[in-house]
């Protein structure tokens, strides 16, 4: 039997591959599998190409991994498109449509020949079985459920539900359907450990959602009450999530005329005293600059979501990439900090979205939550979440003497100076852009600025020793280390253990945390480092340069970078800390590792 | 004369003089800036209207005219040029139960932030939002505006301005707004009672203020010119609820000073805030508490 | 005789302070001395206090420099006003208005007794011999004229030329009232030692003109035809000045609508073929991020001048910072990698402009100017500047066989394309945002995209080797090294000679590209380096973390930093030179510095 | 029928077919899109003017609308969401001697991109604005638009739009556009007629096409609703010269779908290109040359 298994499905927009994939995983997370689901399309906005990538397993699955497990395809034309995206290897079982009129043993795969192939008739399947030609992706679960012993009954009672308005003879069509495609895997048998395994945590039902979903449901479970955005792939989800649950909680949702009107409206509700989030992508991020310069120097706290695509400029819309960290931190004028923060996971952002509330609202700050097209949009298992484990935050108001010559900008130890809204009578004040003195009137003073910006520094350096902001995997006084962050972390964290399972002693730091950077952190995961590498999905291993302005790393410490859309995949990292090894075993400077 | 109807949200009315609005902050304008004149106006129509002036916020964006807020007692927000009314929309849709002034200067509301108005009027925000238009920008010393006429020479138009200026009056009436008036500080009583009928007013309001720059202004465009020059609609016997009417009259922008109420809509539209409250109310017993709302992610069969 | 004299003036909006300074600088400049001349203003537009600082030497003055030779009080209340900006210390040489009624051993400076305290009834003589109190003005420049004995000839010249208008009767009451001022020096001498010497160069006229002029001016000289822009302090003269000047070229200045506007008019006019400058200060520059992102994809040329004035947000717009060179580095969202440059004087800004014009065609780039109010706004005595020395580089545009399926972006071997423009036969292409293969079409291929981001990387390659952007100055071997940019740089210079003056051990470098990170440049200077120090006007020290992103500096060397408007003086820097030369000898670890 | 002037800039006029404007990219709408018209009716227009490719700059934002640029031969510049206007003023005003046309769709030119439509007219910039008005955002998959009518469901608006749309055709109106004009590709012979005419016409050209989305769009907002529903303005007999009646019909946008010309002026102002030029030959003899600018910073007495 199998712990894990990789399928890739495509075929043109109106086939339904990715609802195959939506049913099977759906399944799958019934039963208690880990899973997680990828979706690509070509460029057109309907029609075009369609894929999706599915990876199923018995323990919690990272990341969408590389090549293929079982490749389907549904027409040649339109799985070759996706090139990299769903690689074939000679051990991969390759399914496909008898209609294609290609022979088993010519499949057009330049330089592969799977050992496993079948050519199955699916289209002609769909229409006896089911009467039409829209029954394929059934047929499709069928074949899957059939040869990997998966979603059976629950696919079954899927079917019934989803096609039960439209009549019996409809749903028992495509009951037919789904049996022709187990009787056919049935027929023709897969060898016994090509199937998947039993979940191992006895069969528990998991959540199942994508990034932006989650994300947008955390921010309503930390308070949130008020969104303003401008829609962008691949971000819009998050407020399309929030426009269809925030008014149940008194919020509101405004789609803005662009996005600095999204922000503007607030940076407008946080000053009236709510919790309020913004969510887009780069091209968005750009546009907002000025008003989390304003936010920052008005104190008030908000969390920007940005879902990284491909950039620069308009770049590739529908890709992830890790390039906007350099622009998260830095792209203000002005002397200023905000927290960056990035989940690793549909699981993970969760607790981050939480995190960012909280560090909003307590640092009276903007944070960023810098997501990445693919966590926001690919479909997860999700153990469940205990909610009550998290904490929420709410800033500090006034009150009693403290609004007596209310100073809203008071230099307190701190630095963080109790905050007032309309309506709370005594706490009147004047919010603005200008440099000001403690009561929040504009100076020109650079005595004041001085001690200002002092303030508004320093008021982060609790941030800076937040250990539970970072996880530090494998042996804590490994030679080798990595750091990786978003979704390269979860194949990261795969690399570790495959690493760990043939016996090198490496370990890994994954932050949540992205800047400030957390200086004490770092220094002690390379404590005891000789070698180590920055695992990042950018040109320029913008996490990497952002620990060196604060930190000496050690020489042997360099980054394994990739623009976005290139995946990077766990034995590439692995076959890099082999090298470490016996590099370090050689005492050999190795070759220098992909830098950009 | 108008009969001014009770204020819109009367939260917690009490009596209060103008010298509760004033803060102690000096204002820094220039002597004679026609700016001073339009804070008073404003403070006088807020203790007319009786709001405390916590429930108060007053949002502007960055101009000599933005300055206004701090000049005031309420809480406020200087916020960035241009930007003044997403921001100011933002605290109303939070907090419809505040009362939310914004001030603008012609550069600062017509020029970088010129795209906001008509999504902030079609969306039937209800805020008050006072434009002090002195046809050059006179924080950054006297560069064109949008509001300087044809030909007109400043630093940035040596040889004369090339474009026609845009006319706030039209492009409101335009966009739909409800409730649109001009004042001067010329006729203080005339822009005191303006600004608080405008603030009453259930919805979006545009005041657009010939607020003289003594500074970089030109002589036609001073008070005493304002005063020589303006014609009160009333006088003129201006029906306010004619639309096609105060379309006409605003075309005179530029060439006639029209003083008073140029339209007020008879039957305004619901505000954008009602609309919210409304829905809020209508799905209230829809809600699944928050701490469980990740039951939505539950796979069904 | 003195070789340095600095002369502080300060009294109410009327009292005519500026142009006192701006006589005496012009005297000076024709005379061929050496100076600078900085304006500060009290918030209000009109009215309020003014106060200007002059310095004038005989030889190249780097700074304004820190506690006045020469203290003019027209009113005592404005003059404190100014604090910081003006020191008045035991030597000072105070004159003031008698008419404040202040004793001379009474004067209201805490903690300083200056020896030498004139009480001039300056208001008086103006009213005596103009008949005016507006004559107040060449009362304090007769004073000073005959004091310092500058001036004199040509300021009497001045007077006459700039009232001639208003009649015989008035220019001889300015004259008398010069000559008033004159009169009452020879009648109360000072000490000879305190006059100017004459000037080094021999009394050759040197230009007289501040940064943002000269910046516009040197645009003209690159062959800029195409401003778009919008007004902010302190960069608006720029605008202001080819407003005046750039139709004769047949040129077009557009003060367009917001500053996205302006910089997407100035992308625009690239893209039609021409050379297209914009420019603005902090809140622009947050404003025109996406547009920055567009350029730098698109392979668009263009000159972006950031003056910049004390932020975060809109800050302290009438005071200078070194704060945005982290948003210059890295605003736009995704890898990209656009030049900027810093000028460190009003003659600098001259060259600096020109090579970004030259940097901007040449690598198809936008490129940053990072100015700063002081130099922006600060007029300066300029050496004639020889024209020929410059070369001007033009776009590389396609001919011949390029022109056939002509490849707009084409992977050469320099990463430079050829660019062709509208109007331009056979070269017809399409620009955008998007990621897009040789030929300008769209593409969502990650192997495209990292093929694309290396070219618009590596092209950049040859500059960072460009050594004739940085000054190397001191001991090249010197174990102490500085290294600071912008107007700062004026004041490290000074504590240079100072440093030198009393022979230590010291060197000083002074980038004029600050990015990319000229890594083979900091190496060799660092390479003899034991300590050293950042000096930069900002919190963050942003120059110093950012060459630490990519190059390994020595322990010992940190930064100096201070908030904006907060002054660094040469002696603040030659006190920290004099302590590491000690650290250094006694082996000792040396007291941190003030490092944010 | 209105009789075509020559095109305004012949510079190197000569013989083409609609196909000598088609690029061989082919376009990633989804079929049925409207778009495909307009790409026809632009390509047509072009043959007639007869500018060849390489003279004519063809600027656009982000959107499905925004992709035309590409499928045609001219220099093409797909910039970003909403800046098409700006960026093709500065093409303008670098290069008078271009034909520029501007492809934008409703949310890219009326909501992110609305604050600069008002300055480009005002200046009377001489380019051709043509919108692909779907009252929908097709790229990002169906949200709100700012001509959604009120009450709309969209994924952006699960409960209903509580805002009123924009008028693009009345606020061009307001900010004095000279040449404004409406079509559908249901109607192709008049589209690509209003086009070429809104080409020829000296100065900014607005035309707003009534362009479906298959994907998101709602019935009545098809191809056949547009064939049964359209009722062109020639045959009603307007006169595009009158003013007042153009801009009475405007309001009527939404609710009726007039198509060609709603207003022509018939004494066009002169362009912004224009004053420059000038501006530029009358200043021309004051040139230093550029090597010795520097003379301007020569101290004199
Ligand atoms: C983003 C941004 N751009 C430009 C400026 C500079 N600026 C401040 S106020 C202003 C215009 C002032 O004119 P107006 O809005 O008419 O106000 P007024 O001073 O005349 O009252 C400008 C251009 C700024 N602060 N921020
Ligand atoms: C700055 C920025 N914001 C948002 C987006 C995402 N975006 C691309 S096109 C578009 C709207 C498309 O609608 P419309 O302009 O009506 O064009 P259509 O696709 O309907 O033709 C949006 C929101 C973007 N690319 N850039
Ligand atoms: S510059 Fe003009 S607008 Fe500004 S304070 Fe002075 S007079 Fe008023
Ligand atoms: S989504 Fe709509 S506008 Fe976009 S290509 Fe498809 S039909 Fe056309
Ligand atoms: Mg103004
Ligand atoms: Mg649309």
């Amino acid at each position: 039997m199998s712990e894990d298994l990789i399928i890739g499905i495509a075929g043109s927009g109106g086939d339904g591959v990715i609802s195959a994939g939506e049913s099977l995983i759906t399944a799958a997370a019934l039963e208690g599998y880990h899973g997680v689901m990828t979706k690509s399309f070509g460029s057109q906005i309907r029609g075009g190409e369609a894929s999706c990538r599915l990876r199923l397993a018995t323990r919690p699955v990272l990341n969408p991994n590389g090549p293929l497990d079982v490749a389907v395809a549904l027409n040649w034309e339109d799985f070759r498109r996706f090139g990299a995206e769903l690689p074939v290897e000679a051990a991969t079982i390759v399914i496909y449509e008898s209609a294609t009129g290609v022979a088993p043993d010519q499949l057009p795969l330049p330089g592969v020949k799977p050992a496993v192939v079948f050519s199955v008739p699916i289209t002609a399947m769909a229409a006896t079985h089911a009467g039409t030609d829209k029954a394929k992706n059934i047929v499709i679960a069928g074949l899957l459920a059939g040869w990997f012993g998966i979603g059976r009954e629950s696919m079954l009672a899927g079917i019934r539900k989803k096609f039960a308005k439209k009549g019996a003879a409809v749903v028992e069509g495509n009951v037919r359907a789904f049996q022709a495609g187990l009787d056919f895997a049935a027929a023709n048998p897969l060898k016994e450990d090509r199937k998947l395994s039993a979940p191992q945590s006895g069969g528990l039902t998991k959540l199942l959602t994508d990034g932006n979903d989650m994300c947008a449901a955390a921010a309503i479970f930390a308070g949130c009450t008020f969104f303003g955005g401008y829609p962008i792939t691949p971000s819009t989800e998050i407020m399309q999530f929030l426009d269809r649950e925030i008014w149940t909680y008194g919020g509101t949702v405004l789609q803005a005329e662009d996005e600095i009107a999204g922000i503007g409206a607030v940076v407008g509700a946080s000053f009236a005293g709510k919790k309020a989030m913004t969510a887009t992508s780069g091209p968005g991020m750009s546009l907002k600059t000025e008003m989390l310069g304003l936010a920052s120097l008005a104190e008030l706290p908000l969390v920007c979501v940005n879902v990284q695509r491909g950039g620069p400029s308009t770049g590739m819309p529908t890709k992830a990439e890790q390039s906007d960290l350099f622009q998260a931190a830095f792209s203000a004028h002005g002397d200023c900090l905000r927290p960056v923060l990035a989940p690793t996971s549909v699981a993970d952002i969760f607790g981050v979205t939480v995190e960012a509330f909280n560090l909003a609202e307590y640092y009276q700050t903007p944070v960023i939550v810098l997501s990445d097209q693919e966590i926001a949009q690919r479909k997860e298992t999700v153990d469940p979440i205990d909610t009550t484990k998290f904490q929420i935050i709410e800033r500090r108001h006034p009150s009693g003497p403290e609004l007596t010559n209310y100073a809203r900008f008071k230099l307190t130890e701190s630095g963080i100076s109790p905050i007032s809204h309309p309506g709370m009578l005594g706490g009147n004040y004047l919010a603005a852009g200008i440099e000001h003195n403690e009561q929040g009137r504009p100076t020109a003073s650079g005595e004041l600025h001085a001690r200002m910006n002092e303030k508004r520094f320093n008021k982060f350096n609790p941030l800076k020793s937040r250990r539970d902001l970072f996880a530090v995997e494998g042996h804590p006084e490994a030679p080798i280390g990595m750091v990786s962050w978003g979704s390269v972390a979860g194949v990261a964290r795969e690399a570790l253990r495959l690493a760990q399972a043939e016996g090198l002693q490496v370990k890994l730091l994954v932050p949540q945390l992205l800047y400030p950077v957390a200086e004490p952190v770092y220094q002690d995961f390379f404590a005891s480092v000789q070698r180590g590498l920055f695992i990042e999905q950018s040109y320029q291993a913008q996490l990497y340069r952002i620990v060196r302005m604060h930190v000496d790393l050690p020489a042997h410490v360099k980054a394994f970078a990739k623009s976005g859309s290139n995946p990077i995949l766990p034995s590439e990292i692995l076959e890099r800390l082999r090298e470490m090894v016996v590099a370090i075993q050689s005492g050999q400077p190795q070759s220098e590792p992909v830098e950009n | 004369m108008t009969t001014l109807e009770p204020p819109a949200k009367p939260i917690s009315l009490a009596k209060f003089q103008a010298g509760d609005f004033k803060s102690d902050l000096k204002p820094i304008w220039c002597p004679g800036c026609g700016d001073f004149g339009v804070v008073t106006a404003i403070t006088r129509a807020l203790a007319n209207i009786g709001r405390p002036p916590h429930e108060i916020a007053f949002v502007s964006g960055i101009g000599c005219s933005s300055r206004i807020p701090g000049y005031t007692t309420a809480y406020g927000f200087n916020t960035v040029h241009g930007r003044s009314l997403p921001i100011a929309q933002g605290i109303n849709l939070a907090n419809p139960e505040l009362l939310v002034l914004v001030a603008s200067g012609d550069g600062d509301g017509f020029s970088i932030g010129g795209g906001h108005v008509a999504h902030v009027i079609r969306r039937n925000i209800d805020i008050t939002y006072i434009v002090m238009d002195n046809q050059i920008y006179g924080l950054t010393k006297g560069q064109l505006s949008p509001t300087s006429q044809r030909g007109r020479k400043t630093v940035t138009s040596s040889f004369g301005s090339l474009e026609d200026p845009v006319n706030p009056l039209l492009y409101v009436m335009g966009y739909g707004a409800s409730y649109v008036a001009q004042g001067t500080p010329a006729d203080m009583a005339g822009l005191a009672r303006i600004i608080e009928e405008g603030i009453r007013f259930p919805g979006f309001a545009f005041i657009n203020v010939q607020s003289p720059c003594v500074t970089y202004g030109q002589e036609d465009q001073q008070l005493k010119a304002h005063k020589a020059n303006l014609q009160s609609l009333e006088s003129l016997g201006h029906d306010p609820a004619d639309r096609a009417k105060a379309t006409e009259l605003a075309r005179a922008y530029g060439t006639k000073l029209y003083t008073g109420v140029l339209y007020r809509n008879p039957n305004p539209p619901p505000t954008y805030g009602q609309g919210v409250t409304e829905r809020q109310e209508a799905l209230k017993n829809k809600a699944v508490p928050r701490h469980e709302i990740l039951n939505r992610f539950k796979p069904s069969k």
